[in-house]
């Protein structure tokens, strides 16, 4: 039994490798294989003849054939064991380093990784386009909150402007209804007399205590609810790792090194050997990444500090929202391409999750699990189906 | 290292169950130096998120780290489990087991359900063994005069010594590993002066005596229970402890299963049970006798005799008459289905087993229901030999010992002898895991290693091998007991090798190890069922029977704690005995009558003497005893188990020096009360269920064949329009379930109450341990109990009275008991929901009643307002506090905390969440793979791991699963809700209990039990 | 100057003026504090120390201090609770029941009754804290905005309820107990110098007594009793829901409501009684406080204890006619169980003891009175513990059936609240007029009214 | 602030004080006002005052503690966050009741007495307008306001002292 559900595991784990881009996949096979690649082998090869970590893949069609890249790419130590020629003289070459085993990949994934190295190197290399959509949506999140205290406190500024001017108004036809008898002040005087009869008038003192005590009530309790929240969190961390660098500048995929994120609870915290599969050959000299060898010399992890904390009594899944929800991880932790020194976008409070939750759509499309929820979902309602729908808001989803 | 080669069951590598290419993957850059593969022992240092909170500023939160692995090891992502087949092998108890393990730490275990033996079946003692494993208290380092030592100094000074020796011995339990055997004999002809000493501490010598005599083979057969229409066990406790009782419960419980189809099973099995204090499978019998423990040879003749005048066979024995109640009724049953009966007894008397065997072999069941072509290895001890060690260490014959993890001093009969023994012999070597009676006064100590840590095979049947294969290398300096003797032997140390080239040579006859590594087992059974001739004395075994006097001793080994060796577990500790319900203790049980004859009292403590042996213990008065007998669990009172198991009463030593003390029980004993007002850590007090009928639904079989509802109580509630189901009535218009709807179906009929589910849910939900008084103040944490119900003498409707009433609280002097499992009944309209003011339980769209912990404020309403009283309050803050010095407050007993779920603070509830977090995985990989979970994938702990299969979960809106059609069929049958009319609805059903008896009134057993009585003065 | 009608029985005896009304209350507000009060203070306070470090220690440890188990998850800690709500209700009921009524009688005694009132609810209160798993939690029963996606509360809960109930009641009691003290504060502030003044001039707001003021601050007066009335009604009857509504046998009975509303008169009159009884003696107010009144008092503590009988008889009835087995069996239980001798107290001290006041000699003897009214008290703590532990203990599923058996800290957070009550109350009774002066002064002169004689 | 001129008659006994207001106001001398150190029936009557109303904002309040009570349960557990609790419906009725009563009361108390403060001018910083202490122990002033009357001083105490004022004196606050 056991077994077939292992099976199982492994049929979806080769659907998720090709995740994000099965839907396209039907488009065309070297689009496909741009972000297979991309997200898998770009870190080490390159579409070219130049060398990364690994051969670039250039003509790779010309020196072997597809089933042979197949069974290397499925398990190169195997090919090496097996003492196939050119594999071991590949092996030595490349200083025994030895390529990652992608075992799930099957032979639409590799032929779409074929077809799309042979357009690369037939085409000019297209320009990246980083898509900011995530980027966008984030801002127009955080910003929905933001527009709406803008436009109280305008609203206060006018209402106050205005209540001054009626105010003026008001004196200056009370002083011309007794205008008579009385020496004529010069405009300064009566502004200042103004001024003094406005901070003598008991109404308006009065207004102005309620009004000092509301803003305070509302300082205190906006303060109040910030207690234990850490949005803009960004420690100094041990090794001055730049996102912007990695997964801006050179795109690597976030799953590369945070190697759970797809498949488990927590993505990871890369250990150092994954800092190797790369920094073994490139920039070894850095001081930064010196320590990593230090590091690994002394035996002993590198002690990341945490940025994003939720308590232990919640219980998040990585693997439930990238893999299965289909969200980005720039939802929650925001344009971390673009950020040296990681920071925590999100309040993360539960009132966060929550409103997700009660605002976002489950992604039912092609998943049978959730087909006959969706039928049962349209025949009561016009609505599309709210993660809270499918029982997203129910305390047990997140704490036990 | 080994640790490269485990296999391990887990979802992407499993692919094609190619080994290599993990093996490699780890070779994934040729880091040299880096990776010498003991990452997993620095697991206490490189958890996947291990998290050291440090508080800066005062008003700043603490930083908290993440520290990743240095080099993750491929196999591990932080936070998806990693499944290991291997064997619990632990003094000849056998169960192939899956061991869960996060971030490379063993966590839970579970059934193996492809192993033939145990069949996923997993009990209460190898569930805790995982916790032995993070025992703060084992060795930590080998042992010299009880001073640390290294491995080189010890192994120079032993080796030496060895090399000196003229006459050694080598002392262990059952070994039911063939490369262990080996390894010894191997050791044996390096020192050819070395002999093997084998015993057991719960011993099965008689049986194999009287095997080899009556049939010409020193074997114990297999047991098919599920092949005999008639069980009759003598003293014989195979549900909870004889021999292999995972495998028996499994087997018993096929012919104990009806179903309320058309059509469906309506036979079952009908199960005698004679004996002398109650145990886990009088309990369940349909018929239980008592009688004293010098009794069982001579009512076993008088059984005899009787089959002999019905069958008109075979010839009748010279015995005193002795007729106790049901045991005609026995022999009319036996004698009708010869041939499809099994009589069983716990003697370890040859004597009575050899009438056993006559009264088998005369009905035919040798060959039928005892199968002699399969044969099993768990018990292989040897009285004889045992006896002889310790007058040859007495005398001064042998000068070296080396006990290979066996405690005799503490677990034997003999242990006074060898303790003497032990100083005069030269070279003493215990080979343990943790400081035990023995190895205290052992020069040595070679520190060996955990199950878990270990390599290893098993085989426990012909034709059944399993492997051991360590889960977490060595968390201590320990070596595993065969590399120990390996290298003293002069060969490489290295197990791994040896048990791969023994396996290739002796075993796998060409099938794969990586497969066999993977499924754990390696099975070619013998297909047919073969018998034996009978050649047994039988006369001379009657003559020899031995008779006793006064009040007799009984001791016995319990569900929990065993024979002692993982006494000190916690979660083992805190496990109510089924019968007793007492915990953290052992106590001399004794019958009404008796008490009543003695003068004493509930929570008297008394002095039980025999000979010169005195010890004083907590009473209780157990129904069911036999009267003027005493019955004592072993395995408690060690003196060296550690801080929690160094409780209780240590009772071999009453049988030192006793004619019958091979078998366990010792006459004239004298009794007497020490003081009063004690208050036991029981976790249940009350004794029957006072006739609620809501509550235990049970009926015979008879009645249930006519009527699958025979023994339903279905309450109606009265209205103006007449009488409604209580279901039909409503205020609220209730709530759909539209994507699942988790439940239970619990079947009474099968439930052994042998306690496995309660330390599994311990295991997998984090229940704290809170220790003998508090369990004394009734707050333990268990969120699944077994509730134990014995019958009343008092008929039903008498109790509308004050007496009645009373009179129905009184347990009957040989009651019918009934098992219940019992957790959240998730109702869906709880009443716990309603009350709690915060929103901290509130019901899910899947039937789920949800405990929030983080949102309670403890105001326990919910516990009150729960007709269950499932609900379990944090009196105080059970870890990291050092009134409860169990593992939650050691950093290496924390080890087993499962990361999933929330360790409970102080002042908030917590209950049985239906394994919300294995619903929740389950519901997740079935998400990924864009499908609907699978019936089986998603399991709770307890359904998991029950033996019998007692407890079905699942999915009651998916039509095709297991629970929903069980439910479909026994919904107009025996499946009922506990307390109905309270209109609460739960997701748990239960089956009504049947039992396989002729209808009796009650009255009528009563005046039997009397006649009984004056017939047996 | 003294209205002396020669056949009528006064409210107020030995022919005191206005002023010298006056003198006597204000007399104990000014003099310096007597040795006995200064004693007696002592006391509260250690008693309060005392518990109160018992009460830290409950908090320290957690509730495993307390004597309670899996199955009766309340014990002493409701059983308190409930018991000072009920005493609590006295006072309100006095000054809002019988005000409606007229009943000038109460003159002399609502103000003490409010006072105690107001510290029996906060004792009562201290034992909701009290009794929670995580107390400094206690915030989430209320219906606050907050980071959880704004989580609420469950107001299907009886326990939001008693919040709701017992915050209402103990707010609303507290102004209508300030207010009352108004006209009196006032005459203390006019006679008054220095700090004194200024203090009891703020806590007067203001006051001068004009006939307008009085006008409207008599209608307020009124319909404060009035909203009062069905308050203080509400309470106990919301206070009983925790149990009514439940579904253990004994607790899920619908007579909770009156019978929990008569035993909380009866308690509350028992209690006034006692601390009538001590004020009358310590602060010599024999002629404000008179036998009429304790007798009248006495009658009412009969009636009222008599009800709660029939409550108890009604019961039994109940769970025999209903023909449930569990109900049976709790009542059954009750009187015969384990725990028989709580009950056997509990009819012992509140029905019976009680009937001795069908003898006028008895009904008006100071030492009597004293005695059944401590007894009252007693007998009244034991019917909550009844009610609350012996339903517990054995419901049903026998299998989880326990004893109780309390521990010391279930005693010394009691005589936490003892002291935190008295305290208060000697407070009260030398900071602030212990007699409603301006009521009494009111019927000093129309005194001539008959006297309710029921 | 200018001083102002008062008569202040004090009276020994509720009754007296009564018939001299009547007598007074026959009289056509306006009178400020009447101080009491407790409450006499009638004499608001005999005042002239109007009947005090104090249940009308007593009603307002509790109508609003009402809405508000059932606002407040049927949004928080009807709309904004419904929870299936014992299967009980979302919207929480009757089991709101007790809620919507306790708040009904709660305000209608409340807001009635501040009404009462704020119409009274009562408040912890009010200066009060003493004219006699006494008028708090067991005296009744009335005040009689210079500037509303027309009549003269000594006119105004001839009619207090014949109404029965034990002592007249002339106050300038």
């Amino acid at each position: 039994m056991i077994n077939n559900i292992s099976k199982k595991l492994l049929s979806f784990i080769i659907v998720l490798s090709s995740f994000q881009l099965s839907v396209i996949a039907q488009d065309g096979d070297a689009a496909a294989g741009e972000t297979l690649f991309k997200n898998n082998c770009a870190q080490c090869h390159a579409t070219d003849a130049s060398v990364i970590v690994g051969p670039g893949m250039a003509g790779i069609e010309d020196r072997r054939d597809a089933a042979w890249i197949k069974k290397w790419v499925n398990n190169p130590a195997a090919v090496i064991a097996s003492g196939d020629k050119y594999a071991v003289e590949l092996y030595e070459k490349f200083n025994k380093t030895q390529m990652t085993a992608f075992p799930a990949f099957g032979e639409a994934e590799i032929k779409n990784i074929l077809a799309y190295i042979k357009q690369a190197n037939s085409a000019p290399a297209p320009t990246a386009a980083p898509a900011d959509g995530a980027a966008a949506a984030q801002a127009q999140d955080t910003g929905g909150g933001q527009f709406f205290n803008i436009v109280l406190v305008v609203l206060l500024v006018i209402m106050g402007m205005v209540l001054v001017a009626l105010l003026a108004v008001l004196n200056l036809l009370t002083k011309l209804s007794t205008a008579d008898g009385e020496e004529y002040k010069s405009p300064m005087d009566a502004l200042k007399a103004n001024l003094k009869g406005l901070a003598a008038d008991k109404t308006i003192r009065t207004a102005a205590v309620w009004l000092f005590i509301i803003l305070a009530t509302k300082a205190s309790l906006d303060g109040m609810f910030k207690i234990g929240v850490h949005q803009g969190y960004a420690p100094e961390q041990p090794i001055k790792f730049s996102h912007k660098l990695h997964a801006g500048d050179m795109q690597i995929n976030c799953a590369y090194c945070h190697t759970g994120v797809y498949k488990g609870k927590q993505s990871g915290i890369p250990s150092s050997s994954i800092c190797m599969n790369c920094h073994n050959t490139i920039k070894k000299e850095s001081p930064e990444i010196q320590k990593i060898y230090a590091a690994i010399e002394k035996n002993q992890p590198i002690e990341w500090v945490r940025v994003h904390n939720l308590p232990d009594l919640a219980y998040f899944n990585h693997s439930q929202h990238t893999t299965v929800g289909g969200l980005d991880c720039a939802n929650c932790h925001g344009d971390i391409q673009k950020m040296e020194v990681v920071e925590q976008r999100s309040t993360l409070t539960m009132g966060w999750c929550i409103d997700c939750h009660r605002k976002t759509d489950v992604n039912s499309k092609g998943n049978a699990y959730y087909d006959a929820l969706l039928t049962a979902h349209k025949s009561t309602s016009k609505e599309t189906m709210k993660v809270e729908d499918n029982g997203g808001l129910e305390c047990a989803k997140c704490h036990y | 290292m080994e640790n490269t080669n485990k296999k391990y069951w887990k979802g992407v590598e499993e692919l094609k169950n190619d080994i290599e290419l993990v093996k490699n993957s780890e070779r994934e850059f040729n880091l040299e130096g880096l990776e010498s593969g003991t990452y997993r022992r620095d697991f206490l240092k490189m958890l996947g998120f291990g998290v050291a909170a440090v508080s800066l500023a005062a008003c700043d939160a603490p930083v908290r780290k993440s520290i990743p692995y240095l080099n993750k090891p491929e196999d591990v992502e932080p936070g998806i489990p990693n499944y290991y087949a291997t064997s619990y092998n632990v003094g000849g108890n056998y169960s192939s087991v899956l061991v869960k393990t996060r971030e490379g730490r063993p966590i839970k275990i579970e059934g193996n359900k492809l192993s033939g033996v145990t069949r996923g079946g997993v009990n209460a003692q190898v569930h805790a063994s995982v916790l032995s494993l993070y025992d703060s208290e084992k060795l930590k380092d080998p042992k010299k005069e009880g001073k640390k030592t290294t491995w080189e100094e010890l192994d120079k000074e032993v080796s030496a010594a060895l090399a000196s020796s003229q006459n050694i011995r080598i002392v262990s339990n059952t070994i039911i590993s063939p490369t262990t055997k080996a390894v010894i004999a191997d050791f044996a002809k390096k020192y050819p002066s070395a002999k093997h000493i084998t015993y057991d501490a719960n011993s099965a010598s008689g049986l194999i005596e009287a095997n080899a005599a009556s049939f010409g083979k020193a074997v114990i057969p297999s047991y098919l229970f599920n092949k005999a229409n008639v069980i009759v066990g003598v003293n014989c406790d195979f549900l909870g402890t004889w021999i292999s009782p995972i495998e028996y419960s499994s087997l018993w419980a096929e012919g104990r299963k009806v179903s309320s189809a058309k059509g469906g099973k309506k036979t079952m099995s009908r199960h005698y049970q004679f004996e002398t204090g109650m145990t886990v499978t009088g309990a369940n019998a349909d018929y239980r006798g008592t009688i004293k423990p010098s009794q069982e040879g001579i009512i076993l003749a008088n059984l005899y005799n009787k089959l002999v005048a019905i069958l008109g066979s075979g010839s009748a024995l010279s015995v005193a008459k002795l007729d106790t109640q049901y045991l005609d009724k026995c022999a009319k049953d036996l004698a009708a289905a010869k041939g499809a009966g099994l009589v069983v007894s716990g003697s370890n008397d040859a004597s009575v087993q050899t009438i056993v065997n006559g009264i088998n072999s005369l009905l035919g069941n040798i060959g039928t229901t005892i199968d002699f072509g399969t044969t099993v290895n768990y018990r292989q001890g040897s009285d004889a030999q045992l006896a002889q060690f310790a007058s040859e260490l007495k005398s001064g014959v042998v000068d070296t010992v080396i006990f290979l993890g066996a405690n005799p001093v503490y677990d034997s009969i003999k242990g006074a002898d060898i303790a003497e023994g032990l100083k005069k012999v030269k070279l003493s070597v215990s080979v343990s895991e943790t400081e035990t009676e023995t190895s205290k006064l052992c020069k040595y100590i070679a520190t060996s290693t955990h199950y878990l840590e270990s390599w290893g095979d098993a085989n426990p049947k012909t034709g059944y091998y399993s492997l051991i294969q360590p889960c977490i290398s060595n968390i201590f300096n320990s070596r595993q007991a065969e590399s120990s003797l390996l290298t003293w032997a002069g060969q490489p140390a290295d197990y791994l090798t040896y048990l791969k080239s023994f396996w290739n040579a002796n075993i796998l006859g060409g099938s794969s190890w990586t497969k066999a590594l993977h499924d754990g087992v390696l099975e070619s059974p013998v297909a047919s069922v073969s018998g034996a001739t009978f050649n047994g004395n039988l006369a001379a075994a009657v003559a020899s029977l031995k008779t006793g006097k006064g009040i007799e001793l009984s001791v016995f080994e319990n569900v929990t704690i065993g024979t002692g060796i993982q006494a000190n577990n916690p979660w083992l500790l805190e496990t109510p005995d089924p019968i007793t319900k007492v915990t953290w203790e052992n106590t001399a049980n004794i019958s009404q009558k008796t008490a009543a004859d003695l003068g004493l009292s509930a929570g008297d403590w008394v002095n039980v003497t025999v000979g010169k042996v005195s010890k004083e213990l907590p009473l209780v008065i157990q129904p069911g005893q036999a009267n003027e007998t005493v019955s004592i669990a072993m395995g408690f009172g060690r003196t060296s188990a550690g801080k929690a198991g160094n409780t209780g009463t240590e009772v071999l030593s009453f049988l030192s020096g006793a004619t019958s003390a091979s078998n366990l029980w010792v006459g004239d004993v004298k009794i007497e009360k020490t003081k009063s007002g004690y208050t036991l850590p029981q976790t249940q007090t009350h004794e029957t269920y006072m006739g609620r009928e809501a509550v235990i639904q049970e009926t015979i079989l008879s009645k249930y064949v006519k009527d699958p509802k025979a023994g339903r109580f279905e309450p109606k509630i009265g209205t103006s329009d007449g009488l409604k189901k209580p279901y039909s009535i409503s205020l609220w218009n209730g709530h759909d379930k539209k994507n699942h709807s988790w439940g239970m179906v619990i079947d009474l009929n099968t439930c052994t109450g042998c306690a496995s589910c309660l330390v599994s849910c311990q295991a997998e939900n984090n229940v704290p341990v809170v220790g003998k008084a508090e369990v004394a103040r009734a707050r333990e944490m268990h969120w699944i109990r077994i509730d134990r119900y014995y019958s009343s003498d008092a008929p039903h409707e008498r109790g509308y009275s004050i007496g009645g009433f009373k009179e129905m609280e009184k347990a009957s002097e040989n009651p019918e008991v009934v098992f219940q499992p019992m957790m959240c009944q998730h109702c869906s309209n709880a009443p716990c929901e309603t009350v709690c003011p915060v929103l901290a339980t509130t019901h899910s769209s899947e039937g789920l009643n949800q405990m929030t912990y983080n949102r309670c404020v403890g105001t326990r309403y919910c516990a009150n307002n729960c007709p269950y009283k499932v609900r379990r309050f944090n009196w105080f803050k059970y870890f990291e506090n050092d009134n409860f010095d169990y593992n939650l407050n050691n950093d290496l007993g924390k080890m087993v905390l499962n990361p999933d779920v929330t360790v409970r603070s102080r002042g908030v509830i917590e209950k049985c969440s239906m394994c919300v977090q294995r619903i929740q995985a389950g519901k997740l990989t079935a998400k990924s793979e864009k499908r609907r979970p699978v019936d089986g994938e998603i399991e709770t702990a307890c359904s998991q791991s029950c033996p019998t299969g007692a407890i079905v979960f699942g999915d009651m809106l998916d039509p095709n699963t297991k629970i929903s059609k069980l439910l479909a069929q026994e919904s107009e049958g025996r499946a009922y809700h506990v307390l109905e009319e309270l209109n609460v609805i739960p997701q748990i059903s239960y089956l009504s209990k049947i039992r396989n008896k002729d209808e009796q009134r009650n009255s009528e057993a009563v005046a039997e039990v009397k006649h009984t009585e004056e017939h047996a003065h | 100057m003294s209205v002396v009608s020669p056949i009528r029985e006064h409210l107020v005896t030995g022919g005191k003026t206005h002023h010298d009304v006056t003198e006597d209350i204000c007399r104990h507000v000014e003099a310096k504090p007597t040795k006995e009060w200064k004693i007696a203070l002592t006391i509260s306070i250690l008693v309060l120390i005392y518990g109160a470090g018992w009460v830290l220690w409950t908090w320290w440890e957690g509730l495993g201090v307390w004597g309670l188990n899996k199955t009766v998850g309340w014990a002493w800690d409701i059983t308190n609770f409930v018991w000072w709500v009920g005493i609590g209700h006295a006072g309100t009921l006095i000054s809002a029941i019988l005000l409606l009524f007229r009943q000038k009688w109460r003159t002399s005694v609502n103000r003490a009754a409010e006072a105690m009132t107001i510290f029996a609810v906060i004792c009562a209160a201290s034992f909701i804290i009290m009794h929670m798993g995580r107390p400094w939690l206690a915030l989430w029963a209320l219906p606050l905005p907050n980071t959880f996606g704004s989580l609420w509360v469950n107001f299907n809960s009886p326990l939001v309820w008693d919040v709701f109930a017992i915050s209402t009641y103990f707010s609303v009691s507290l102004l209508f107990w300030f207010i009352g003290l108004i006209p009196d504060l006032a005459t203390i502030r006019d006679r008054a110098t220095g700090v004194r003044k200024v203090i009891y001039g703020a806590l007067s707001l203001g006051w001068t007594g004009g006939a307008k003021t009085w006008a409207r601050y008599e209608d307020v007066s009124l319909i404060l009793a009035g909203l009062s009335t069905p308050l203080v009604l509400s309470v106990h009857t919301i206070v009983s829901f925790d149990f009514a509504t439940s579904v253990i046998p004994g607790w899920h009975t619908t007579i909770f409501p009156p019978y929990f509303v008569a035993g909380a008169i009866f308690s509350g009159f028992a209690m006034v009684q006692n601390l009538m009884l001590i004020t009358r003696v310590v602060y010599k107010l024999e002629d404000y406080i008179t036998i009429e009144h304790i007798g009248l008092m006495n009658k009412i503590i009969t009636v009222t204890g008599s009800i709660v009988g029939v409550a108890y008889i009604t019961e039994f009835f109940i769970a025999a006619y209903s023909g449930v087995e569990y109900e049976k069996y709790a009542f059954l239980n009750r009187a015969t169980g384990p725990l028989w001798w709580s009950y056997a107290a509990m009819m012992t001290c509140n029905v019976l003891s009680p009937q001795i006041f069908w003898f006028k000699s008895l009904r008006e003897n100071i030492v009597v009175s004293f005695v059944i009214a401590v007894v009252v008290n007693i007998g009244m703590w034991f019917e909550r513990f009844v009610i609350i532990v012996t339903s517990l203990h054995r419901d049903y599923l026998p299998s989880s059936w326990t004893y109780f058996t309390p521990r010391m800290a279930d005693i010394g957070d009691y005589m936490f609240s003892f002291g935190l009550f008295s305290t208060l109350f000697f407070l009260f009774s030398k900071f602030l007029p212990v007699i409603n002066m301006a009521e009494v002064k009111s019927v000093l002169k129309t005194s001539s009214e008959k006297p309710a004689k029921y | 602030m200018a001083h102002k001129k008062y008569i202040v008659g004090i009276f020994d006994d509720e009754d007296v004080v009564k018939d001299a207001v009547g007598k007074v106001r026959g009289s056509k001398v306006k009178i400020q006002e009447v101080f009491c150190p407790y409450p006499v029936h009638g004499l608001d009557h005999a005042l002239g005052y109007d009947r005090p109303r104090m249940g009308v904002p007593a009603f307002l309040f509790g109508i609003t503690g009402t809405s508000l009570a059932f606002l407040l349960t049927f949004w928080t557990m009807g709309i904004d966050w419904p929870m299936n609790i014992g299967g009980k419906n979302f919207i929480p009725f009757p089991t709101n009741i007790p809620i919507v009563f306790e708040l009904t009361v709660l305000l209608a108390a409340f807001g009635m007495a501040f009404t009462f403060f704020f119409m009274e001018g009562l408040g912890p910083t009010t200066k009060p307008v003493i004219f006699d202490e006494r008028s708090t122990d067991d005296k009744f002033a009335m005040a009689i306001d210079m500037s509303k009357n027309t009549l003269s001083d000594a006119e105004i105490q001839t009619i207090l002292k014949e109404s029965g004022a034990s002592e007249v004196s002339v106050k300038e606050i």
